[in-house]
Formats: C-alpha cells, structure tokens, sequence
C-alpha cells in the first residue's frame, strides 16, 4: 500500500478534511484521556501514554440499546443504528487495534451481530507506531509488536516533525484520497528512518513472558491449589475487564425509566460474582479463585481453541490499573513454572 | 396475574372533577388489568357487589379501588375481598378524592393526576402479598401496678368483669395519696371515707391478688403474653396471721415519724400505716427495728406470740412471676419539691407548709386531729401560694397541675369554716376552675371572704415572730407584703420519681414533662404506644380524682378487650427479615422504637452468623427498620422496598 | 444486512398446567409462535432450548419441554426463581410471550437407532428429557425400550404427574417396552414406589448397559451421582449424556459467560455426553 | 414553542399525620396546585433517602416527605430518625449540586388540612422557579 | 518503620495467638508497587514490610467472600486473623466490630501509626520508569526514593495522597500491638470540602456530571472498601431495582449517591474508594463532606467508638429542624 508524509503542523488540516466521518480521538476530560466524537481537530490528544481505557468502546459501546419498546410492549430496533456516518478512530495503539482483530470474530462467527458489525465496518482505525510502550507492557509476548499495523487502516510513525503515513486498507486509502491536500511523499531517507523505529520498538517492551505451552498448563494444572493463592489480592471489581481492549462479555437488561423501555446490553465482568449466578442460587463460579482461573483460561486457552491465538493483545491494563496489584505476567509466569 | 380496576363516581364529588370514563379506559390498559369498571357509589353494597363478582367470575387476583382515602374505606373493600375468597391485603386504594378531585379545579389536570395515582396504585398492587393476620391466646388475667384510687379503681372493674387481677403496690397499704387527703373538691366529702370502703372491696375480692409492699422488676413479653417479676419486700409478719390487734406496737419501744402524716407525727417501728389500711397487717420498718439491726430487742414477737404468733423475722424478699394478658399502670405522681424554691422558705419556717401537709393537719385522723394549730396556736393570718412548681420553666415544669387551683379553694375554705376570725389570702397565676362545680365553688369561696390576689410571690420572710409574703399584685400594679403566721405552699404534681425506671421496664415512653406518654394524645389517651399496657391516673399526667377514676375505668375496659375476647390480632403489616441478605448488624435492632427485632443465631456453612429476627406481635409496623438497613433484608410488608420503587417509577410517566 | 438475532418474536400462551404446588413453583406453558414464517423456520430437536421473553422484563433460556412431533405448539416447564421466570409465571392463557431460537445442540437420536433409551430425571431436570421421551413415544418403531427413572424431593414436587402416571398404567406401554419408576426422595402417605433419592433407584434398577443409551438430567449434585451409578452399571462413557444448564444472557455464544471450558453451553450445549464432559476443566 | 415547566411533585405522606392532613385538606376543599402526588407510608421513619434519588431519577422534579410533628409520631421516634436522615441526604444532594430546595420535608399533622395546602402551594412555587431537575435526564 | 521489629513482632503474634492468617503489606516486583500479601505460617512473616508506599487498606479482606479467611485455616486450625492496620483502618475495625461485621477478638491487630501514605499515581507519574529494589523512606518533610541505583528526594507535600493530607487519626484507635511510637494527629480538618461549598451551586454540578460521567460502574471503589460488605449489594439487585446496569450519568449518580450515602457515619477515611477508582473519582469528597456535616451536627464520628449506636439509629430531639416546613 502507499506511504505518504503528513507535517505534524498540519495533522489539524488533515482532520478537519475528513468531513465525511465522525472522528473520535483521545480527548483529556477530567484528568483523563478517553476516545470521544471530537468536533475540533484541537481538542485530540496524542499522548499514547496515557489511555487508561482502550477505543473499544467507540465500536462496542458499555451501555447499548439492543431494542427499544413501545407503549404497547413491541419490540423495535432502536432508529438510528442503520446509515450512521463513517467514523475515524484517530490515535489508536497496535495492540488496541489488535483488540478489535480479537473481538471481530466473537460477533462475526454463527450469529452475526449487527450492532457490533455496522459500527465496525463503518469504522477506520487510524494508529500510532507506539514508540514509549507502559512499564507493563508485553505485546510482544502474545504476538503483537508496537509498531504492528495489524488490525489498522491506517498507521502513522512519528519522525520527529512529520509524520509517516502507510496506508494499510482499501478503507485507509479512501481516507488517505480525502486528506490528499495535506500528504505528501517521503523521502527514501524517511522511509528507512521508519523502519529503523519500527526495528526498535520491539526492544522497548521490557516485560516478556514465553505464552508457549501455557494453554496446557492451565489445562493440566486446573485443580492445582495456586490458583487460589494467586486471587488472594482480587477484591473482584471489573478494573481489569472494563479496560481490556478484548473482553467482550456482556449482561443484558431490560430497563424502564420514566417511560422509556429498552432491552440494552451492557458490559459485565467475568469477575463479578452476579456474572455466573443462578437464579436458583447456585454459582459454578463462587469465588475469586474460580473467576480468575476462569479469565486466564479465558483468554490463553479458550481463545486459542476458538480462534487460534490468545485473547490478549499485552497493552498491560490490567497490571497497571489494578488496584490490588494482581499481575498477569507474573501469574502467567507463575503457571507457566508449574 | 389478574388485576381489577373499581373507579368511583362518589355523586358527583369524583366526577365532577376527574374524567371517570376516560379513567376508566386508561385503567384497561395498564399492565395486567383484566377488567375497569365505574361505578356511582363503588362503597355501597351494590358497588361491593360488583367487586365480589368479578372477583370470582375473572379469578382476579388483585383489586384496585380509585375512591376516596384509604383511611376511609380501605376496612370496607377489604371486608369485600375477603368475602370474595381473596385475601384482603391484595388491594390498593387510589386516593382520587380527598388528594385529587376535591383540591384540583382544572378537571383536565385533577384527571391527569388521577390517571398516575391509579397507575401508581395499579404497580404497586401487582407487586401485594397475600397477608396474613395471626392471631395469639390470651392469658386471663390483667396486673395492676399502683394501688392509689386509679389503681384500685381500674383493679375493680377488670376483677368484677371476672379476671383475675395481680395488684402491685409499693407501700404496706394501698390508698395513695387519696387516702392522705381530708376533704375532696368541689363536694367536699371525706376522701377516706368514701375511698376506704374500695379499699376493702379490694381487700375481700376474690379475683384479685394483692401484691402490696412489693414492686414489678422485670417484665417480659408482649400483648396478651406477659411475664411479670413481682419483688415481695418482707414484712416480718405473716399476713396471713395479723389480725391488726395492735399489741405489738404498744410495746415497741421505738418511735419514728410518721411518713403517712408526712413526719408530722410519729409512729412506732412496727406499725399500720393508717387505722383502714388494706391489708390490714402491721408491717415492721427495717431502717429502725432494733431486732433487725442488733437483735437486742423481741418485746414484740414476745407479744405477738400470746397472740395470733404473726411476726416472722425470717422473712426474705422475694420474686414471684404471674402471667398477664394486659397491664394497667397507675403509679401515680409525687409532689414537687418545695426546697427547690427556696425564697419561699420551707426549708426555714414551720410554718410554712405544703398543701398535702395541710390535708393531714386539717384530717380529723391527722397528727392535731382536724384543728388547724401550727406551732401549738391557731393561725391568724394564712396565706395560699398556687402554683408551686406548676407552670414553672425555671423548675423545668411548664405543664399546669391541674389541681392546685381547686384544692388551694378547698383549703382556704376548710380554714374559713375552722378559723372563721383568720384573714385568707390567695395568690394565684391564673384560677382555673373548669370541672364541673369548680367555677360554683370558686365563687362560693370568694364570697367566704377568701382574698385572691393575682401575683407570684416573690419572697417569704420573717419579721418578728411572723411572716411576710412579698408580692406583685399585677392586677393592683402594686408591691404588696402580707402578714400570716401559715403559709401553704400548693405544690404541684410531678411525676412519680420511679416513672423513667418504669417506662424503660415497660418499654413505654415519657412525654417532654416526664409524664408517661399516651399513644395518642387525642384518640389513644390510655393506651401506651405498647400493645396491652395502658395508662391510668397521674402516671400519664396531672389529674383530679374524678379524672383518675374515670381514666382508670377506660383502662380496665380497654384492657379488657384482649382478656375477654381471648386473643390478640397481631397486625399484618409487619417486618421481616430476609435472613439470606441480613448481615447481624444489628441497625435495625438499635433503630426499632418498640424493641421487636433481635438478632439470633443461624448457621451459615461452617460460620455461626446472627440474623435480625422480628417479633411480630411487638412490631408496629412503622418500617422504621427497612429504612437502616444497608442490604435490605429487613421489609415491612406491604410497604416493601419495590413496591414504594414501583409507585415512584408509576409517578415518573407520562401517560397520555 | 443479517437477521438481528436479539430481535424475539412474539408468541401466544395456549395454556398453562401448573406442574408442582412445592417449595418451588413449576408451570408449563404451551405457546404458538404467531409469525407463520418465523413458526415454520424454529425446528427444533430433543435437547435444544429457546430464549422465552417478555418485553420489559427480560429473557430467560428454558428447555424446550416438548417433541419436535407435536407440531401444535411448544411446551416450557418454567420454573419461578429469578425476575423473569417470576413475570412469566404471572401471565395467564392469552397473553403474549417472546421466543426466539432454537438454541444449542441436541442429543443425536440419529446415532440411537435401535436403541435402548433410558432417561434419568431429577426435578426439573426432567423438563428437556420430556422433549426425548415425547419423540421415542412418537417414533417407537426407531427405538427399542424406554425407561423413564425420575424423582423429585415430595410429590409435589414432581413434573408431568399425570402423564408418567398414564403411560405407567399404559397396557399398550408395557408392552412396548416403555417403563416409568418414579420416585420421592423423603415417604408419604399414600406412595407406593420408591422413595429415595434418583441415584439410588437407578442403583436398583440396573437397568442393563447393553445396546443403551442413559440421559440424566437434574440438579448437579444429582447428576454427579447418577453418572456415577451408571458407570459402575458398566456404561460406557459414550453411552452416557446430559444437558447442562449455566446462566446464559443472550444465547448465541457472544456474552460469555455460559462456558464451560471452552464451549459455550447455549451454543455448543446444552447437551454432552460424558466421553465430552469429563474432559472439561470445569463441571458446574 | 416552549412548553410550560409543570414539575412533577412526589410526596411520601405518613398515615397518621401527613396524609391524614392531605385528607382533610380535601374534605376541607382547600385548593392546591395538581404537581404534587403523594404515596402513602405508615411512617417518615419508613422513607429511605434513596428513595428520593430514585424519584428523582423517575422523573421527579422535587420530592416532599411530611409527617407528624416532632414529639407525636404515632411510634414515638419515627420521624426524628427521618429528620435526621434527611437531613443529611440534603447535604449530600447539595454537595453534588443538586439543590437541596428539591426536597422538602414538612410536619402536618391531621388537623392542619390548610397547612398541608399551603405547603404544597409553596414547594410546588418553588420547584417551579427552580425549574425542571436535568441532571437524571440520560 | 522498622522491619525487623515488624516481623519480629508479626512472628511473635504467630506464636502466642491461634492465627490462621496475618494479612500484611509485601513489596510487589515491580517498581513502587505493595500487596497485600497473606502470611500463614511464622516463617514467612519475613516477607512483611511497611513504608510510605503502603497505602492501601488491608481491612476489606477481612469480609471478602463472606469472610472467606475467617473461616480458619484447615490446615493450621488457626481461627484468628492478624492485620497490619494504620489509624484509619483501626476506624474501619472498629467500625466492623460495632457492626458486628467480625467479632473483635477474631483479629489480631497489629497498629502501625501513620505518617501518611504515598499516592502511587503520583509517585509513578513522578518515576514512571523505576523498576527495581524501590525503597522510600520518610525524614522531616522529604521523602528520599531510592531505586535502579538512583536516589531522589520528594517533598512529602508532593506525593502524598489526598485523603491522608487531612488525616486526624493517624495513630491506631484500637490495637493488639502497637509497632512504633504514636504520632502527632493533627485533629479533622475539611480545607477541601469547604472549598468545594465555596463553589456556586451550578458549578459544583458541572464538577460532579463531568465526574460521574466517567464512572465505569467497576465497583473497585465498593469492593476495595473495608465497610462495603454485604454479600449481596442491593444496588445490584434487580428486584428492587435501585440502580439500572445502564451505565449513564443518571445511573451513576444514582450509584455514588447511594453509596455515600450508606456510609454516611460508617466511612473510616481510608480512602480506598479514591485510590483503586480508574477513572480517578474524587469520591473521599463526598465520603467526607457527610463525615464533616456528620461530625459537626450530630456530634458523631464513625469508628471512634465501639458503643455508638448507629447514626441513623439514634437521634436528638434538638437535631436541625429549621430545613423543615
């Protein structure tokens, strides 16, 4: 695909050119940098370092009108859902857009979904090389890479004063012909700079774990009493699935306020004891041992049975903003030795 | 799920304001409602009727009545629906009368508003639980505590009725303070002798078990089921035995004051507290028998022993526990403490004494035998001061007595027609004389020549060998001093000083004035907020014999209702506990005003954990409980937590 | 674009047979899907199950209680628990529900040709094994015996009563080979059979493992131990199926928390046997 | 065109004072303003301040709690504990910048059926100037 | 404070008491990070420390899972539970133990005075690439950080974490063994709050929306708390429903509003809800806004005293009435 150059002071330009789109970028609200429909090109912030939470929610909202119900109790689809704008996700990390690579199947596969599917085709992702990975980053242990464009429509590397644009989809193309007037094309001189920060970033990941064999280790060690031992910490709060760009479960209620009925569905956390709650009051999930256990085995050997690679992208959330400190590198470590 | 809707026309009192028939089309379409109907007069028995049959023609669960207020026909829908064969709590009232058509002009509005009261009521009802009403046995038999007039008045009736009644007096006789007084107002006939033949009734009545010279100590349950501690102080002498020949006090040898004369005699160590006491049985004052205190003195258990051999002095105090249906309290009052206002002087002068001192001075059994002699003369010059810890912030009781007025009006006539050379001043507040035959006699006492001046004194003093009341005569607007050789001091009543010890053994609450506190100031007079205890005389405040008797009958026929119909309905809108969501924190035990909820012991794997655990009989019903409760596991039935959410969410549509 | 496959149809409540007057309340509801496109498409088989709803309130996944033979309506045994199951018990003949599905896999009658069927129910339990012993009464001639082994706690407790008493007494079963032993787990008046708990009648009625297939469905505890039973009654594990029940939220292996190991039960369940379940991580 | 703000009022009225007042406030014929609807409790002791927040959430606009006078709650204590209770919640209301005018608390006993109207006349005046509660719109 | 005293006295606690589990501070691996760490046998008492940077609340593992750990240790048959606690989570163990939330002599505690403790957003912000052997130390106002080889010196005004700064129980109210000598306390002060009543009406909604907007309903800050322990929250519960799932504003505010307001007269100060919450709620403003108004009102501060009945239990007839009509 093509590569183009784009002058840092003209990033603004380029924004305000794709008029056709929603954008959503990193925006700081409250002392924190969350992904929100800008209408400013000034308003985004490009500090990769700081995105406690992932751009998921752009395509898989937290709270979302499945159906809507009127004075008569008929279901309806809520309007709105078709012909929406295209929208841009501006400023996404890899291992973010990765995230989306691992929820894509999960609503594409036997039951299309079309609330997650519409957004997501009509959705461009536009990523960062990510050039100062987190402390507890590890992409590079499940198969990601922080300049990795998998996942992107569009990736840009910061050379300093431009940046370099590759375009990586026919979607990104389309961007691309839109913002034309303010790209222009690298010099060979850029390019190899490109590649030589690509060729570095995987070095500035400093924590790694081999996630070889540890699908069969959670398998054959199950029962083993450590798991307890590693939930100790859990208070079983959803820090660690309400940040993870590929935890997709969900509740589904039906809500009436003031007269408006919906059935929406909302995140939920495998680690909420209500998550695997009978109604007759049996949980086959009853404690924080089995929860965890459950999340682990969810993405390091669940995901591989179902898709074939691990259901995480090593953005390391969920170390970082954990307030008690459950680590998952060093669990799976600790799993990994058994 | 099968709801009816009933809209009533009431005439026109609902109709005219609120849409009916477009109500009654809203109703149709709520949820669950199978049937809407008007109707002119849905209380009547045809409206009834109405009910009835499509409760059994549709098998409705639930019924919504759109009338007037709950408060006026909820008994009646739900005699109705029980008839019909469905429980009678599965109704709602929409109050669309009181709160809607009668205080909304704009019918469209009064409608509209009607149309969310009925929505409300329509969301919570399919949310009722069938309820049901316990019902618990009776024990037959009543306790009296207090054997002054109200007491044995309210001891009489309920034993004369045919139960058995337990009456608990603290002092060897009973009488009271009736027994001490001389003259009753405004009649003026003898207190004793008109109080001393019930005393024997008392005395001689099968049914009752008098329990004098003892106290109530512990009392446990509730309506219908209590347990009652009676302590029995020892007499030293067999009851049984004592036929009050007297023998023994001639020989004691030990004189103390006579607390019945109010320490203006004296009496021997064994005594009978008055000639008519009930029982007639002497009694031996253990503060001051040498025997019990040196054991250097039988001469009257040698007498006693040539005769009836009465005096026991291994007598012990001891518990006895009698089983109650009902409780009437009426431990009394006692007198306000003169001292506290010093600049009256009581404390100083001999002459200067209470009211109650003078009913003894002026009783014909008294210590002077009926003459008016205060230091050996007869007064010259007696001065009346009302309100004597009546009415009074600085003393803390702003509460008017109630007797004082009377009594003191009493008094100086007693002194008019025993020293009718003495000049008789009265100074007063105000006169409240609003009994029947108080304003006559009033009246009849000024024209006696008796001088009521409006003014509290400031001061008594001496100078010379008499006294000086000094006051304000505010009418006069001048500073007046007065001469008198008697001053009597009209003491107020205040509560008896073991009032709080009782209320916390009873569970019963005082009133700002320290009084016991009725349950209802207006509806309720002598009932106390506890089911089964009822209140009788100036335990619950001030009042005058006739008052007292009268308060005391309604006691005893309040308390009899229980005894007689033999059980007790325990009310259904209790608590109850969701033992599976209570955490044992014990929020709603602290928070309950009525002591009904405990916290017991369950067992939750391999833990020991306390639940909160309501009693339902002692349970009002205030839902007090459910509002303190974090997890909430603890509901009142009826008014539970989702049906109030649902009424709320009911109230925040808008419906066309 | 795809069907929305969140969007429930409505469907119409036939009639409602209150099941159990215990502790815990079972109704069974038949309804007809109103849509006659969406009516002829739902085609279930013995095992499946189908979101039942009621707009507003919520969904529940409840097994389809009835043989794909009946082609009149669908049969739910619901039993009242939580929210919904609670709304659903309020409706009445007449009323609307909501469907969609059918959800899950089912058990594979085409491999049973010829077969002994033997059921093993408990409860509830027995609501998804009434769907099989409806087809095996319908399609006798595919099968070889049935034997229907169910329990509950009291007799009221106990689903179906009538119909297990009908086919019990049935001349005509018997002599096809088709056997009721029910049971109670603690005696009353008036019971004649066994009283104990399932595992224990299985255990004396040893029913023989040749040419058999045994189907248990119940509360866990129960189907731990009739799995139990019936290996030492020399099952193999292959010759051993259950369904499983988790919570589940929308039915089509998107939110997650119905699996077990790495199935998802709404969509790879209910139904496993043993040779599968015993490999799982996790037994409920 | 602006349609005109008519608050929606909730009211939880205890039995024996409050709603007994409300009674007589309509066997009296006392007009008020339509606002204001009332649910009936057997005590202010029954009302947990989360049910304010939840009628505010339903839709509410101002919320009144009314009960019996200090001293003269049918069980004794009721609506001291209410008092306090909401006295709070009002502080908390206002610290997240709802203003606390929204709920009112007021004594009425059963005889003062002009009282109660007077009440209602002014809370209904003042959510009215206060204007419709956004905050729970979403 | 001194390691080895804390061990020694933690190994002590081990041998004189039946102690299932003593619930500690433990260095993580990484950076400036502390765990709790669950020490069952006396031999690994070692692993104990305490430092500025141990500013989370030990407490809540107390009740976690019904009280999971209460249940004794099947091995060791130890039925007590030991726990390092600062002055404010000796609030909240009083507090627990007047709610009958665990029986007093069930724990074994070991109070630590506090000096305040380090924020960890704030120090890692600071430091954000120190990995290794992290060491901070407290003297005169300055807290000197050692890591990777590197040494640096803070001013404690810096990095100390919010609700600390207004600390009035710095020294254990309630103790089994008291591990270094108590500290000054500076008695309640609420500069913040009245700064925040400062603010017009309008403004502080602003404040608040924006705020609870952001709320991710993850229920850190209720999990974390030591006195959030019903086993099951209501503002979970359907039936009745107080709070929707929905996550939206007005759901949220429902939920903090409902949450303040149940620990109204029982919030110890710890600050929990505060430090684990992602999207950096102020929520001790309005944990203290009540406890201020509480305190100043009602004359009532939660775990202080093992007899207090109850806030909401309990009135005084002379409690504010000029709010009413």
């Amino acid at each position: 695909m093509e590569h183009f150059l784009l002058e840092k002071n003209r990033l603004n330009e380029f924004l305000s050119a794709l008029r056709n789109y929603e954008v959503f970028a990193p925006v700081r609200k409250v002392g924190l940098t969350v992904f929100e429909l800008i209408t400013n090109p000034k308003e985004a912030m490009l500090d990769l370092k700081n995105q406690p939470q992932s751009p998921k929610r752009v395509i898989f909202p937290q709270s979302e009108i499945l159906l809507v119900f009127d004075k008569n109790n008929a279901a309806k689809e809520p309007k709105g859902r078709v012909g929406q704008k295209p929208q841009v996700v501006f400023g996404v990390r890899p291992c973010d857009a990765r995230g989306f690579h691992m929820l894509d199947p999960v609503f594409e596969r036997e039951y299309p979904d079309p609330y997650y599917l519409q957004k997501r085709q009509s959705t461009l992702l536009v990523g960062f090389h990510c050039s100062e990975p987190y402390p507890n980053c590890f992409c590079t242990s499940v198969g990601g890479n922080p300049s990795s464009p998998e996942g992107l429509d569009i990736l840009l590397t910061d050379l300093g004063e431009q940046y370099f644009l590759e375009v990586i989809t026919s979607k990104g193309e389309q961007v691309a012909k839109e913002g034309a007037a303010v790209l222009s094309s690298p010099t060979s001189q850029q390019q190899t700079e490109k590649e030589k920060l690509s060729g570095m970033a995987p070095q500035k990941i400093r924590r790694t774990i081999d996630t070889e064999g540890i699908a069969s280790k959670i398998e054959k060690h199950f029962d083993h009493s450590l798991w307890r031992e590693l939930s100790g910490k859990c208070i079983s709060c959803g820090i660690c699935t309400y940040t993870c760009p590929t935890c997709h479960c969900f509740d589904i209620q039906d809500e009436r306020v003031r007269g408006r009925a919906n059935r929406l569905r909302i995140w939920d956390s495998c680690m909420f004891p209500e998550y695997t709650l009978h109604a007759s009051g049996h949980n086959p999930r009853p404690t924080r041992t089995e929860r965890l256990k459950n999340r682990m085995y969810h993405k390091f050997k669940q995901n591989i049975d179902l898709y074939g690679v691990p259901g995480c992208v090593g953005c390391g959330r969920c170390i970082t903003l954990c307030p008690e400190n459950v680590d998952l590198v060093a669990n799976l470590k600790v799993i990994k030795n058994l | 799920m099968k709801l009816g809707v009933y809209i009533c026309h009431c005439g026109v009192n609902i109709k005219a304001n609120v849409n009916v028939a477009k109500l009654t089309k809203f109703a149709e379409q709520l949820p669950r409602v199978r049937v809407a109907r008007d109707y002119l007069y849905m209380c009547s028995e045809p409206g009834q009727q109405l009910i009835k049959k499509d409760i059994e023609e549709h098998g409705l669960d639930r019924v919504v009545v759109a009338a007037c207020s709950p408060r006026m026909h909820e008994i009646t829908f739900r005699k109705a629906l029980r008839s019909a064969g469905l429980n009678p709590h599965c109704l709602e009232i929409a109050n669309i009368r009181e709160q809607c058509s009668w205080v909304h002009e704009d019918r469209m509005k009064a409608t509209q508003k009607a149309q969310k009261l009925l929505a409300a009521a329509v969301s919570k009802a399919a949310l009722l639980e069938p309820l049901e009403e316990k019902e618990v046995e009776v024990t037959p038999a009543a306790l009296v505590v207090g054997g002054g007039i109200a007491g044995i008045q309210a001891a009489l009736d309920i034993a004369d009725t045919g139960y058995k009644v337990y009456l608990v007096e603290k002092e060897p006789s009973i009488g009271g303070h009736m027994i001490q007084l001389d003259k009753t107002f405004p009649t003026l006939d003898c207190s004793a002798c008109i109080l001393t033949p019930k005393m024997a009734d008392v005395g001689n009545h099968p049914n009752i078990e008098l329990f004098s010279y003892s106290e109530v100590v512990a009392v446990k349950g509730f309506v219908g089921n209590f347990e009652v501690t009676i302590k029995k102080k020892p007499r030293y002498i067999d009851e049984t035995k004592c036929n009050a020949c007297g023998q023994c006090a001639q020989y004691c040898s030990i004189e103390v004051p006579d607390s019945f004369n109010l320490n203006l005699s004296k009496r021997k160590c064994i005594y009978i507290p008055f000639p008519q006491s009930v029982p007639a049985c002497y009694v031996i004052d253990p503060d001051h028998c040498r025997y019990l205190l040196t054991r250097d003195c039988t001469q009257c258990l040698e007498v006693c022993k040539q005769g009836t051999n009465a005096i026991d002095f291994t007598q012990k105090e001891e518990l006895v526990e009698v089983k109650v249906g009902t409780i009437v309290i009426a431990t009394g009052y006692d007198l306000f403490d003169v001292t506290t206002k010093p600049e009256y002087g009581y404390h100083l002068y001999d002459n200067v004494i209470t009211g109650l001192e003078f009913e003894r001075l002026s009783n014909a059994s008294g210590p002077t035998t009926g003459e008016i002699i205060i230091n050996g003369k007869k007064p010259k010059d007696v001065v009346f001061i009302q309100c004597v810890g009546s009415r009074d912030k600085t003393v803390g009781n702003e509460y008017c007595s109630r007797v004082c007025c009377m009594y003191t009006a009493k008094q100086a006539h007693l002194v008019r027609e025993k020293l009718p050379q003495a000049t008789i001043t009265v100074f007063y507040m105000d006169v409240r004389a609003f009994g029947k035959g108080f304003e006559e006699f009033y009246d009849r006492v000024k024209q006696e020549g008796v001088k009521y001046r409006r003014g509290n004194p400031s001061e008594v003093y001496r100078r010379g060998d008499r006294l000086v009341v000094k006051a304000e005569d505010t009418l006069q607007g001048e500073l007046v001093e007065v001469e008198a050789d008697l001053v009597v001091l009209a003491s107020g009543i205040i509560p008896n000083k073991q009032t709080a010890q009782i209320a916390s053994l009873l569970k019963l609450s005082q009133s700002p004035d320290r009084f016991l506190l009725e349950a209802h100031p207006k509806l309720r007079p002598v009932d106390s907020a506890s089911d089964g205890i009822f209140l009788a005389g100036c335990c619950q405040g001030p009042k005058d014999i006739p008052d007292s008797v009268a308060q005391a009958s309604a006691a005893a026929a309040k308390s009899l209702i229980p005894l007689s119909t033999g059980k007790v309905i325990i009310q259904a809108l209790t608590s109850f506990v969701q033992e599976s969501d209570c955490r044992g924190c014990g929020f709603c035990v602290e928070a309950c005003p009525f002591d009904a909820i405990e916290l017991r012991e369950v067992k939750r794997g391999r833990r020991v954990l306390e639940v909160a655990s309501v009693n339902e009989v002692l349970c009002k019903g205030c839902g007090v409980c459910a509002s303190v409760c974090l997890s909430g596991a603890i509901q009142q039935k009826s008014f539970a937590d989702r049906q109030i959410l649902s009424m709320v969410a009911a109230l925040g549509e808008e419906y066309a | 674009m795809t069907e929305n496959p969140y969007l429930p149809r409505r469907a119409k409540i036939e009639s409602i047979k209150q099941e159990t007057t215990g502790e815990r309340i079972i109704k069974t509801f038949a309804v007809v899907i109103e849509d006659q496109a969406y009516r002829e498409r739902f085609q279930h088989k013995p095992g499946q199950c189908a979101m039942l709803g009621i707009n507003g309130v919520g969904e529940s996944m409840i097994s389809i209680a009835s043989s794909p033979t009946n082609k009149e309506f669908l049969n739910f045994s619901v039993m009242k628990l939580g929210k919904v199951t609670s709304a659903i018990h309020e409706l009445e003949a007449g009323d609307l529900i909501t469907i969609r599905g059918p959800y899950g896999n089912n058990f594979p009658l085409d491999e049973w040709y010829q077969k002994n069927i033997i059921t093993i129910g408990g409860g509830i339990g027995q609501a998804p094994l009434r769907s099989i012993i409806q087809y095996v009464l319908d399609k006798k001639g595919e099968f070889g015996g049935l034997d229907i082994i169910y329990g509950a706690r009291t007799t009221a407790d106990l689903c179906y009563r009538e119909d297990h008493f009908q086919t019990e007494q049935s001349v005509f079963w018997q002599r096809r080979n088709v056997r009721v032993h029910l049971s109670i787990d603690v005696p009353e008046a008036g019971w004649d059979r066994f009283v104990g708990v399932v595992p224990d009648n299985l255990l004396r009625l040893k029913p023989s493992p040749e040419n058999a297939i045994a189907i248990t469905c119940g509360p866990p505890v129960m189907i731990k131990f009739v799995i139990k039973n019936l290996l030492a009654l020399g099952f193999k594990d292959e010759q051993i199926y259950t369904t499983l029940e988790n919570r589940m939220k929308c039915g089509i292996g998107k939110c997650g928390r119905c699996n077990v190991g790495s199935f998802y039960v709404c969509k790879d369940g209910p139904v496993f046997s043993y040779a599968r379940l015993k490999n799982l991580p996790e037994k409920g | 065109m602006l349609k005109k703000f008519d608050p929606n009022i909730m009211a939880f009225l205890c039995n024996w004072c409050s709603y007994a007042g409300a009674d007589l406030t309509g066997t009296s014929h006392f007009h008020y303003p339509p606002n204001l609807k009332a649910i009936r409790v057997m005590c202010t002791g029954r009302i947990n301040p989360l049910m304010v927040a939840a009628a505010f959430r339903h839709g509410a606009d101002g919320v009144l709690i009314s009960g019996c006078h200090p001293g003269e709650c049918h069980y004794m204590e009721g609506n001291y504990l209410a008092r306090r209770k909401i006295f709070v919640f009002r502080n908390l209301l206002e610290f997240v910048g709802i203003n606390p005018e929204r709920l009112q608390m007021s004594w009425v006993s059963a005889s003062e059926g002009k009282k109660f109207s007077n009440v209602v006349k002014e809370i209904t005046e003042k959510i009215k100037k206060l204007g419709p509660l956004t905050t729970f719109d979403e | 404070m001194d390691k080895e005293k804390l061990v020694n006295e933690a190994k002590a606690v081990f041998s004189r008491e039946d102690v299932a589990c003593l619930i500690g501070y433990g260095k993580d691996s990484i950076g400036f990070r502390v765990s709790p760490i669950f020490i069952r046998t006396r031999d690994e008492a070692d692993q104990l420390f305490f430092s500025p940077l141990c500013s989370l609340s030990l407490v809540n593992y107390l009740t976690l899972e019904k009280g999971v750990l209460l249940e004794g240790n099947k091995e060791t048959g130890g039925e007590k539970i030991a726990i390092v606690a600062r002055g404010c989570d000796s609030r909240a163990l009083i507090q627990l133990f007047a709610e009958r939330g665990i029986p007093r002599e069930q724990v074994v505690i070991l109070g630590v005075p506090c000096r305040g403790t380090i924020d960890l957003k704030k120090i890692e912000g600071k430091f954000p690439d120190a990995r290794n052997c992290t060491e901070v130390t407290e003297a005169e106002g300055m807290y000197y950080i050692r890591f990777d080889n590197e040494s640096h010196e803070v001013p404690k005004e810096e990095l100390l974490a919010d609700h600390c700064k207004h600390c009035a129980f710095p020294n254990p109210l309630v103790y089994d063994v008291l591990l270094e000598d108590l500290v000054d306390s500076k008695g309640a002060a609420y500069s913040d709050i009245e700064e925040m009543e400062k603010m017009a009406l309008e403004e502080r909604h602003e404040y608040w929306k924006d705020k609870f907007a952001r709320c991710l309903r993850c229920y850190a800050c209720r999990n974390a708390c030591p006195l959030c322990y019903c086993d099951d929250c209501i503002l979970e519960r359907v039936s009745p429903q107080w709070v929707n799932r929905s996550v939206n504003l007005s759901e949220n505010l429902m939920f903090h509003l409902a949450r303040s307001y149940h620990l109204a007269g029982r919030c110890a100060g710890c600050g929990e809800c505060e430090r684990v919450c992602p999207v950096n709620l102020p929520l001790m403003l309005l944990n203290r806004k009540l406890e201020k108004d509480i305190k100043n009102i009602f004359e009532y501060t939660a775990g202080s005293n093992l007899d207090d009945k109850p806030l909401f239990a309990s009135f005084n007839p002379k409690d504010p009435n000029d709010f009413i009509f």
